[in-house]
Order: C-alpha cells, then structure tokens, then sequence
C-alpha cells in the first residue's frame, strides 16, 4: 500500500532542513535516496510534476514549498501552470481523508 | 478573576512585514493592523490568547493535533522561512494548563506542546499588533489545514469552554483574544492565480463572512461553515475556525471596527465593550 | 459492512515475555494469555483496533496528544527496551483514517499519528496474542498516565464512535478490539515496592473493577472511574481508561472468559457473542 | 519561571538516544550542559535526587529510567527508597496540571 506521506514528509524536511534543501538542490536522486517513496513518488518529484503529486493527495501547501525554494525545476509560473491544469473540486489531499 | 477585555481578528499573509517595510505606515496593511494596535494598546492587556492553524510548519503528520495548546514558557519564531524579523516570546504557561485542563474536563481533547516554535501564521500578527514581543501568548492550535477539519459549532465551543477557563482563573488578568487567518485562500492548489503560489478563489465567501460578523450573526455563520464551504472557499478556507473559536469566547457582539480585504479574502476586525 | 467479533482486555507488563520464555508455556502467564490467543483465533479477525496508553516512548510532551489514532501503513516495536523481540506489523492506515474522519465529525479532537513507533504496552500483547504478527492493526492512543487525563465517560463515547465507524465500513471485515492495561499499578513513584521500579498501591479497586466487569455494570464502572480514583490505584491506573473504551465498543457484554492476577492489579478478559 | 519539562526531556532522551544515555554514563555534567535545565534541576539529576524531581513535577514514569539504566549512580534500591520517602497522594506531576 502507498500512502501520501513520504512526499509530505520530503515537502516539510524542505522547510524545516536547510541542509536536506541544499543537498535536493546540488543532486535530487542521491538526496532522495535515502527516503521511503515508491518509484511513481520520486520520479513525480525529480520531475517537479505538482500537479500529479496533489492529486495523489500531497497537501498543497506543503507542495508550495517545491517552488518556493526553487527545486525540481520548478518556477512560481511553472508550478503554478502545473497546479492549475488539475480538475480541482475535490481536496482530499492530506492525510486526513474525508469518511 | 480574569477578565477578558477584548479581541480582535487579522490576516497573517507572509509577505504583509516586507511590503510595510517597503511602502511604509501610510500603505493600507500598516494603517489596517495600526488600527487593531490602537485597540489592543487601549484595553492594556495582560496576556493574548491566540487561536491560530499552524501551516504544517510546526506539527506534520507523525502527530497532527485537531486542537493543541502551547504551555511552553516561551517560544519564537517564524520558523518558516518568513521575510520578517525573528522574534522571542513569552508564553503564560500557567494560563495555557489551566485552559488545557478546563478544556479537557469540559470534553475537549486537546493536545500539549511545551516545546514548540511558531510559524508566520502568529509572527506576522505579533509583528503588527505587539511589535514589542511584550505581552505573553496564549496559542491555541486548531487544525484549519488538513481534512477532516473540526466542525464549526465544535470551534465555537471550544472558543466558549475556554472562556470559561479563563473567568476561573484565580487572580487579577486582562486577556485578549487574537484569531488569526484568511477567509477565502487557496495556497499551492488547482485555484492558485497564474504565475503565483496562492489566490483567492471565493471573495464572495469573504464578503458573506463579513456581514455576518458585522451583524454578529452567529448561528448562520456556525451553519454555513460547513468542512465543504470552508474548503470550496479555498484550501486554506479552514482558518476561518479560528475566527469562529474567538466568537466561541466572547459571544454575540457586534465589532467595533471590521475592515475587509477582499481582493486578499481577508478581515481585520476589532471586538470592544469598554 | 464490517463486523466487530470480539474484543479482549490484556496487561503488557514489560517482563512477561521473559518470563514466559524462561517459564514456558505451563506458567500462568503464558496460560492466561494462550486462552486469550485461542479466543482470539477462533473469531478470526481481519483487523485488531487496539486501546493503548503510550507511556511517553513515543509521544512526548511537546506534542501530547489526549487521543491520537496511528495511520501509517505499518509500524515497528517495541521502541523502549523491551527485552523481547522486535517485531514489524501492519496497519490498516485506510481503516485509521475512516474511524478518524468519523471520530472528528461527530466532535472528537483525534489526532493523527501516520508515522510512529510502538512500545511494550502494544508489542507484549501482540506478541502473545498475535505472534505471526499477521493482523493488521489501529492503534487508537489514550493519553493514560499524564494527568489531566480524559474522563471516562469521553473514553466510553469514543470507543461508541468507533463502533459506529467500523460498522459504515462499505467492505466486509472481521474486526476485534483489544484493550491493553492494568486498573492498579505504580512506576517509579512513591508508592512502588521497596527496591523495585513498580508496584500494586491498590489491589481492592483492581477486584473491584475486575467485579464491574463480569457483571457488565458498565455505568457503575464509569462514574467510579473519575481521574481522582484512577490515580489513587497508582500512576498507572489511567490505563482502565483503554478497557473503557473497548466497553464503549462493545457495549453491555459480561465477558465469556476474565481471569485476574489481582496481586499484580490487572486481569485478561474475552468477549464473544458467537 | 521554571516548569519541568527539560527534566523530562532529558528522561524520555534517556530512553530513546543510546547515545546520550552512554555520554551520560561517562561523563554526567558534560552531557546535561547542553540541556536547558535550571541549576536545581541539573543538580537533582547529578544527585540522582528522583524524590524532589518528583517533587517538582517530573513524571515518575520518565524517572524510573534513570534507575533502569542505572545512571546518576542510582540502582533500583537507591531509587525505591528515594521515592518512596516522597509523601505519596498529589499526582501533580508531568505537563499537565489539573485546573
Ligand atoms: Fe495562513
Ligand atoms: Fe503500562
């Protein structure tokens, strides 16, 4: 089974590790390495494809962070191309899914 | 006995420090939050109770509280990379058990963190409203971020239970409530503008907020807030909850100041009755 | 829909599974809780939902929660010392966050937990009453030793949302609730044995409970059971607040099998209605 | 003002840090002084003094790994008699205290 969480959790150690975050920036695969993510996950991240990562229930802010530090490729004005190109309606993103 | 003397509701948007710094006091952010310093200087408050949704900056999903209360003695922050000063802060953890305690009595599962530092979602208010880091916190975190979100009428109730709490509270304290967030915001998702990391994708929302806090409509507001509405007004829409936990504790009045931003989805409002 | 078939109450005392390796299979341990597997196996259960006090091994106090349900797709222990063995098991994380959406929206303050570790109070049950480690579990964590602990009549109307929870699920499942904990013991505070870390400060309200349970006198039980009489029975004593749950769970059952070890202030329980 | 929390701390790293459970076998004071204990509290633990610990509010559970890795110079029969000189009754200990 896969859950959410390991993109969450590469998302928030972004924000909260300077370190992690200037590692992702020099080589991504090596810094991701070392995380728990299915194939499908990583390769969504090393290619900055936000838009698929929400719909698999990363939570948005969280993924916000991918652009605001400028990794995987992503700008403000890719990301957001991205991010918008997603049906949206439905946030069942997060960990927390709705009964 | 505590008495609570006033509260008041702003928005925290991260980029509010730096672009007062660079427009200066006369820009309509600095005289908006300088209206609500006015106010909270005026009733002198001892301590300020703030219920506010962490950004997933403190708390992640290992241990994601609904509601937590912050009993540290004191914290800091911004802890999330925010354009702003770093700040140090007292925090009354006397105040914060007595209300944990209260709470949980009344039925309330609150969390406690006695360790913890704070995101922009509570910096960027201090920064305006307490800019001398002189008065102690209270923070009271209500999970506005990630679905499931607490109900409504279940924030409301906590905003009374902690009233409660504090009226019991044995000695001599002037307490102030800050509620702290947007009313329509979506940040990172589907509905963010071209080009940008957030957007408002419902100031019809914000408007509607609005006049029911102007008409101090409360239980059409706890209606209508429903975990779908909150969430249509955008993914951030949940913060909200902290504005309704703040009408929890002083009930049915109308603002004495409430001023919108609705092209930013937001509010800043003053609540008085001296 | 699902199907809760049964549920147990058990102790986790941390040297149990030492002594019964070094015992064998004839001591009364390992008899209590071969009766409690062979129960337990008869009912086949999908899933095991388990009431647990964590003993601050992997929560701690800067981030406590009153009730927390783990959702990690699975989960390792125990994280404490344990002189047993390490086991991994899985967690049916779908299930976790169905009763924990559920919980929120009828007004209970769940926190989420989708990365965490287990320490004896989950990992000795298991290793008696599920040594395969072939069912999937829910740890649903009750905040038993730091007080202010949630009343017992919360606890009880938790484990009712729980039920109700696990009886919306749209799939079959066989689903068996365990209750970890002991109704009187102390550790490491003034009231344990002289040169020990724990002690039974209160056998009498273990008999009492243990009384209350065979004659499902389920109110009775939890008017007794105020935070003020669970301390008095030692430190420890807010773990019947796990067995309570279990009640809420279940609801009034006299159990088919309970058998104390009263001189170490706990007992091993079944209910079965098949 | 003083609460207990960096005594508990220092407990539950006890527990969960192998590393600094060994640090503190060595060499006590050098391993507590990056702790934000208070002199009292830092004194306490030097001492083994779990019944004032206790005392001040440090959970009774957290302490008894103090004795259980045999630090402070504490064995279990040194800590029972500590703890046990404590007038038994008030459960104010740990985080949270009663209203
Ligand atoms: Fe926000
Ligand atoms: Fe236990």
């Amino acid at each position: 089974m896969m859950t959410i969480y390991a993109v969450n959790k590469v998302c928030y150690r972004i924000l909260r590790e300077p370190a992690f975050r200037s590692d992702l920036a020099v080589d991504p695969i090596a810094a991701l390495s070392s995380e728990p993510l299915s194939e499908i996950e990583r390769d969504l991240l090393i290619t900055g494809e936000v838009g698929r990562l929400y719909e698999l229930g990363a939570h948005p802010f969280l993924l916000s962070h991918l652009s605001r530090f400028g990794l995987f490729g992503l700008t403000d004005l890719v990301y957001s191309e991205r991010i918008r190109a997603v049906g949206s309606g439905t946030e069942n993103h997060t960990g927390g899914l709705p009964s | 006995m505590a008495e609570i003397v006033a509260a008041i509701g702003v928005p925290h948007t991260p980029g509010f420090p730096e672009l007062v710094a660079r427009l200066g006091p006369n820009c309509e952010v600095a005289r908006l939050f300088a209206e609500v310093e006015r106010h909270l200087a005026a009733v002198q408050p001892d301590v300020l109770v703030i219920f506010d949704s962490d950004h997933l900056s403190t708390f992640f999903y290992n241990n994601l509280p609904t509601f937590c209360i912050g009993a540290a003695d004191q914290t800091a922050g911004p802890n999330d990379h925010t354009k702003m000063p770093h700040y140090n802060i007292g925090v009354n953890s006397a105040l914060a058990k007595k209300i944990r305690g209260y709470g949980i009595g009344a039925g309330f599962d609150l969390s406690l963190s006695e360790e913890f530092e704070i995101d922009h979602s509570i910096m960027v208010p201090l920064h305006f409203v307490t800019p001398r880091m002189n008065i102690p916190i209270v923070p009271i975190f209500i999970n506005g971020l990630s679905p499931p979100l607490p109900a409504a009428r279940r924030c409301f109730d906590l905003g009374e239970v902690v009233r409660r709490a504090i009226e019991s509270w044995p000695g001599n304290m002037r307490v102030a409530i800050l509620a702290s967030g947007s009313f329509s915001l979506e940040i990172g998702g589907p509905r963010i503008s071209h080009g940008k990391r957030s957007g408002v994708p419902d100031p019809g929302w914000a408007s509607s907020v609005l006049k029911r806090l102007e008409k101090a409509e409360v239980n059409e507001l706890l209606n209508e807030a429903t975990n779908d509405r909150l969430l249509k007004a955008g993914n951030i829409g949940g913060e909200l909850l902290n504005w309704i936990a703040m009408l929890g504790v002083i009930g049915r009045h109308r603002p004495r100041f409430i001023e919108p931003q609705i092209d930013h989805g937001h509010a800043y409002a003053v609540w008085r009755w001296d």
